[in-house]
């Protein structure tokens, strides 16, 4: 290293990458989330071929690129396949601790919903649990108009 | 020693400024079912694929991994390629070798981007250095002003010589189902419409649009029974060179001198506008529309507008330019590359319907981007020796 | 499959935080160690891959920033977003071709200078799942409890491969976190998301690494003796987390399958002298056994549990240390390909595997080793 | 498909997410910053073999792949090599927010130098910018060590 070089501070360019995205949910997902906005339903999608129903919602099916895939009404509860629980705090959380990351089996389906788990008492959380959506009031047509899944 | 190797399906999407009736997976599956049904081929006929968009066009990390419902990657191998602007033909590139690698016999390339869920010059500037260049960047129609301001100087060219690029492109484009923009113009409709970045107005620089487009690489071994008329990949070449903007001369176009020197010199290109019946160019201003066929060897350095205005490159030229109507006429920055190379091919396979180029047997597809980078792939109907 | 082989390597120190050190700093010196321990120079290497990710650099094209830094200039080259070793994979898939006789392939990661959990949150699909919040650490956490409830497979087993990476990075150099710890220190260290606590995760790295391969005439001109490529396959599973059975990896099982139909390996635990696998999480490693085939679905934590893995197993896993002892994540598999290169030279120092014949690499991409990259090398 | 064709279509926005980064400069850039921030001076490298200089300075000269570690004093001023004046409008991805229009930009080839590199000129009338005109820095009064130090570059008559 020349000498200059360990005579200089090193900097240090603090900056950000801040682009707003607005990323379109499609027809499939707007059906989706419209459903469960206005009517507190969840949708999942069928396909016939592969006798599978997938949750969240495909607009073909991810395993044989069927089209002709059904809409199936689920079961606003489902059985928890695996959870989660962050002993750190982030800025990402959106629920205040204790919260869970879930992945929800709902009752109809065969894929696992990724969301969130709340209203348990610190170490009740147990693989195969029921746990059921706590819907908002104020829905605004996304993933977030579920609050959490909670044990039933 | 490598696979002989042709593309033997292109499938593209319906291109617009915002595709709202799909999320991106869905967009990636429009492209890939259309390449699948045009060559006849199933998912499960695909051995591996390569996708490629810019990460920051969206805000998806890992795009290979989230795509896997569109582009059909489930237990299947995928990797991403990405590159800027060139992305489109760097995904081609990376099909190509895939296959004649001899690894892999049958392979889908996907490139797309969705430029309405950003800010897309935004997204562009993040693309440069951030310490030193991104505060008075202005992305891609700022680049390319600066290079056209260099040119007109040098050769005196002139903003009516690059009008009439802009209007050839769109001209071009009324015959192409896939293009986004449909316009019927001329040149004192693009030297009326607003000044964006002196000298580009308007009407001078591309769109920016949603798209996809999938390709279908297969080797010698299978190509000729997938398809009546497989399309070769004769070569390829590009130079990704410079890391900072002001590293190197912007006229010439130095990537491109280089690529077009290698490129030809292993497929023996000495006289490219007689030796090729059509071209495909990543061109996303009318003036590098102008200025970049110098570059390619079609005429001398300084010699562009009086090319462009001989009718040559027209459709029933002797080379004609962009029978799809172009970046002008489509920019799905990502898919871009890739939707030159699907137009070459169906040029080739004779599938090109209204605007097609009678007896089309080879063809130069391009990619740019990144800090003035190239890419560029030769196609021709007659497998190599 | 034609031969190509490794003739040279390279990697910088792993570090918490390099400073002073840019991108194109880090790939400079990569590269010229690399091009030296091969005994070539840049004129002989006739195209690059670089691998690199947006994300974590904060820039669209990452890749521009180490143009001039790899040699390009005038040649062929193309970028790889992923894990390193995709990207060598793609390398020689360039020599395979016929197009090229070098490709130099480097990568680069400067973990220090973003935020994982938003850079890993990225990953998640933004209609469906970003929102939620997870991020690395939470999403494997989801797969570990998956894994180790339906397997029986406990903590103190997983703390064993922590113990064992750690210990085996005292004899690299190049590791970032050599430790002597033991399996109760694990077990007690800071709890992140159950049951993945502080000594179960990788470490932030910032770091950068680079190798030349070559074909077989090209190969004569390298001073060292090439490192063939016996096999290599790479595969994904589906996206979304509940798609999964996230106890089991069938892309590993396929990546791999791939890998040993090319190498002519028909018995992985005998016929692999070392292998490299990507221990993110510690409890990876143990799946990634299963997935690779070195021991029965659910055989993972017998296996740690009867040192089959360690350096005096019968085969051992990660003596480099792993990614647990150094996480350029971009870079990992590409580490993990070096230390696989170095053991069949017979080049590494005091982690030497005796008589190393056949050196296995392993390398992930996505959310909870979604997409797998296995290669083999070999004398 | 069950649902009508003239269905609401939905979007979710990433609304004020963001990701933050910390780059180092390196030892050339740092030197450069440091002596703009200090001093209102700009410094270039020097490659041994070609002997090109190279602005801003760097470690590796690309042609000839070695290490630059001679660094060269410039003048300040320069001469324009293109430019351009962008009248539409865009996001800055550092703020979030839109950055003011117009921005005039130029390729200033600073004297003493053998490459271009990319500021924004003060002169917003493209009428009145022609190539070849010379250029110099306009400092700001507070320097942080960083590119907008050099607030922008007026066009000078000499």
């Amino acid at each position: 290293m020349a000498e200059w070089e360990q005579a200089t501070e090193d900097i240090v360019y603090r900056g950000r990458i801040k682009v707003p995205y607005q990323w379109w949910v499609g027809e499939t997902g707007s059906h989706f989330f419209i459903k469960l906005r206005d009517e507190k339903k969840l949708l999942g999608r069928y396909c016939a071929r592969c006798n599978l129903v997938f949750m969240p919602p495909r607009q073909a099916c991810p395993r044989c690129f069927n089209k002709e895939m059904a809409w199936r009404e689920l079961k606003d509860e489902g059985t928890l396949v695996s959870f989660a629980v962050p002993a750190y705090t982030s800025e990402l959380h959106p629920l205040e601790p204790p919260f869970a990351y879930g992945i929800i089996k709902l009752d109809g389906a065969d894929t696992g919903l990724t969301h969130l788990v709340a209203g348990f008492k610190e170490g009740r959380l147990k693989t195969g649990l029921r746990v059921k959506a706590v819907f908002k009031e104020d829905r605004t047509g996304d993933i977030m108009d579920i609050r959490y899944f909670q044990p039933v | 020693m490598g696979k002989r190797t042709a593309i033997v399906g292109t499938g593209q999407t319906k291109c617009s400024s915002a595709r709202k009736d799909v999320n991106g997976q869905e967009l990636i599956n429009e492209a890939v079912r259309r390449a699948l049904e045009d060559a006849d081929l199933t998912l499960s006929d695909i051995d591996a694929i390569v996708i490629g968009n810019m990460d920051h066009f969206e805000g998806i990390n890992y795009v290979d991994t989230w795509s896997v419902d569109g582009s059909g990657a489930y237990l299947k191998p995928i990797i991403k390629v990405t590159t800027g602007g060139t992305t489109g033909t760097t995904v081609a590139f990376a099909g190509y070798y895939h296959v004649a690698s001899g690894l892999f016999d049958k392979v889908l390339t996907v490139a797309w981007e969705k430029n309405s869920e950003s800010d897309t010059t935004g997204a562009i500037v993040t693309a440069i250095e951030p310490i030193l260049e991104r505060p008075t960047f202005g992305g891609a129609i700022n680049a390319m002003a600066l290079q056209a301001s260099m040119y007109m100087a040098k050769y005196g060219a002139t903003e009516e010589d690059a009008a009439r690029v802009a209007v050839r492109d769109r001209k071009h484009a009324l015959n192409n189902p896939y293009a986004h923009l449909h316009l019927n113009i001329t040149v004192e409709d693009v030297m009326k419409s607003p000044m964006i970045s002196y000298p580009i107005k308007y009407l001078d620089m591309c769109p920016r649009t949603d798209g996809a487009c999938a390709l279908i690489f297969a080797s010698e071994d299978t190509a000729e029974k997938i398809c009546p008329k497989p399309v070769w990949v004769l070569g390829l070449a590009n130079r990704h060179n410079y890391t900072l903007f002001g590293d190197q001369p912007l006229v010439p176009m130095i990537t491109m001198v280089e690529a077009a020197q290698a490129l030809y010199a292993k497929i023996g290109i000495t006289e490219p506008l007689k030796q090729f019946d059509v071209m495909e160019l990543y061109m996303p201003s009318s003036y590098s529309g102008v200025q970049w066929i110098e570059e390619l060897q079609l005429c001398p350095y300084g010699g562009g507008p009086e090319l462009i205005a001989s009718g040559v490159t027209d459709m029933g030229g002797e080379c004609p330019i962009n029978p799809s109507g172009g970046v002008l006429s489509t920019n799905a920055i990502g898919a871009t590359g890739s939707q030159r190379v699907a137009e070459c091919t169906l040029q080739i396979m004779g599938k090109a319907e209204q605007r097609q180029v009678p007896g089309a047997k080879m063809a130069l597809a391009s990619g740019f981007g990144g800090c003035f980078w190239s890419d560029l792939m030769a196609l021709g109907a007659r497998k190599p020796g | 499959m034609d031969k190509v082989g490794i003739v040279g390597v390279g990697q910088t120190k792993y570090e918490r935080r390099k400073v002073g050190e840019t991108y194109p700093d880090m790939i400079y010196e990569v590269t010229v160690k690399a091009l030296d321990n091969a005994g070539l120079t840049i004129k002989d290497i006739d195209n690059v891959i670089t691998v690199s990710n947006d994300f974590w650099d904060g820039r669209t094209i990452s890749s521009m920033a180490v143009q001039d830094a790899c040699g390009c200039r005038h040649k062929d080259i193309s970028t790889v977003e992923g894990d390193g070793l995709f990207g060598a994979f793609y390398g020689a898939m360039r020599v395979l071709s016929g197009s090229f006789s070098t490709t130099l392939v480097v990568v680069h990661n400067k973990c220090s200078q973003s935020k994982m959990n938003l850079i890993t949150n990225a990953m998640f699909d933004p209609i469906y799942t970003r929102a939620l919040g997870l991020d690395a650490i939470t999403s494997a956490a989801l797969q570990a409890r998956a894994y180790m409830e339906t397997f029986g497979v406990t903590e103190k087993q997983c703390a064993k491969v922590s113990v064992k990476n750690h210990g085996q990075a005292k004899n690299n150099p190049y590791a970032q976190l050599p430790l002597d710890i033991e399996v109760d220190d694990v077990m007690k260290s800071r709890v992140l998301c159950p049951p993945i606590k502080l000594l179960d995760a990788s470490p932030i790295t910032d770091g950068a690494a680079a190798v030349i391969w070559a074909d077989e005439k090209a190969a004569q001109k390298a001073k060292a003796a090439p490192v063939w490529l016996k096999g290599a396959g790479h595969m994904t599973d589906a996206y979304h987390l509940g798609d999964r059975d996230l106890a089991r990896s069938p892309a590993l099982v396929g990546a791999a399958k791939k890998a040993y139909a090319l190498a002519g390996v028909s018995d992985p635990l005998k016929e692999i002298d070392v292998a490299e696998v990507s221990d993110v999480f510690s409890y990876m490693e143990l799946m990634w056994y299963e997935g690779l085939g070195f021991c029965s679905e659910g055989g993972g934590g017998q296996m740690i549990d009867q040192g089959l893995t360690g350096m005096n197993g019968v085969l051992p896993v990660n003596p480099s240390g792993g990614c647990l002892s150094a996480n350029a994540v971009m870079v990992a598999g590409l580490a993990r390909l070096i230390e696989a290169v170095l053991q069949v030279r017979g080049e590494a120092g005091d982690r030497q595997v005796p008589n190393c014949k056949n050196a296995l690499a392993h390398g992930i991409n996505g959310p909870c080793g979604q997409s797998h990259c296995v290669m083999i090398v070999g004398r | 498909m069950s649902q009508k064709k003239d269905q609401e279509l939905l979007f979710v926005s990433s609304g004020e997410a963001e990701q933050p980064f910390e780059w180092s400069a390196g030892k050339h850039i740092s030197k450069l910053l440091v002596e703009m921030r200090d001093h209102k001076r700009l410094i270039a490298s020097k490659c041994p073999q070609c002997q090109k200089v190279l602005f801003p300075p760097r470690r590796v000269c690309a042609d000839c792949f070695v290490e630059m570690d001679e660094l060269v004093p410039l003048k300040g001023r320069g001469v324009i090599r293109c430019f351009t004046v962008l009248n539409f409008g865009f996001v800055d991805p550092n703020t979030g927010l839109q950055k003011p229009v117009p921005l005039a930009s130029a390729y200033i080839q600073l004297d003493g130098t053998d490459t271009m590199f990319l500021h924004a000129l003060e002169e917003t009338d493209f009428h009145k910018i022609k190539i070849g005109m010379r250029v110099e820095p306009v400092w700001e009064e507070k320097r942080q060590g960083q590119a907008l130090d050099i607030r922008h570059f007026k066009i000078i008559d000499e």
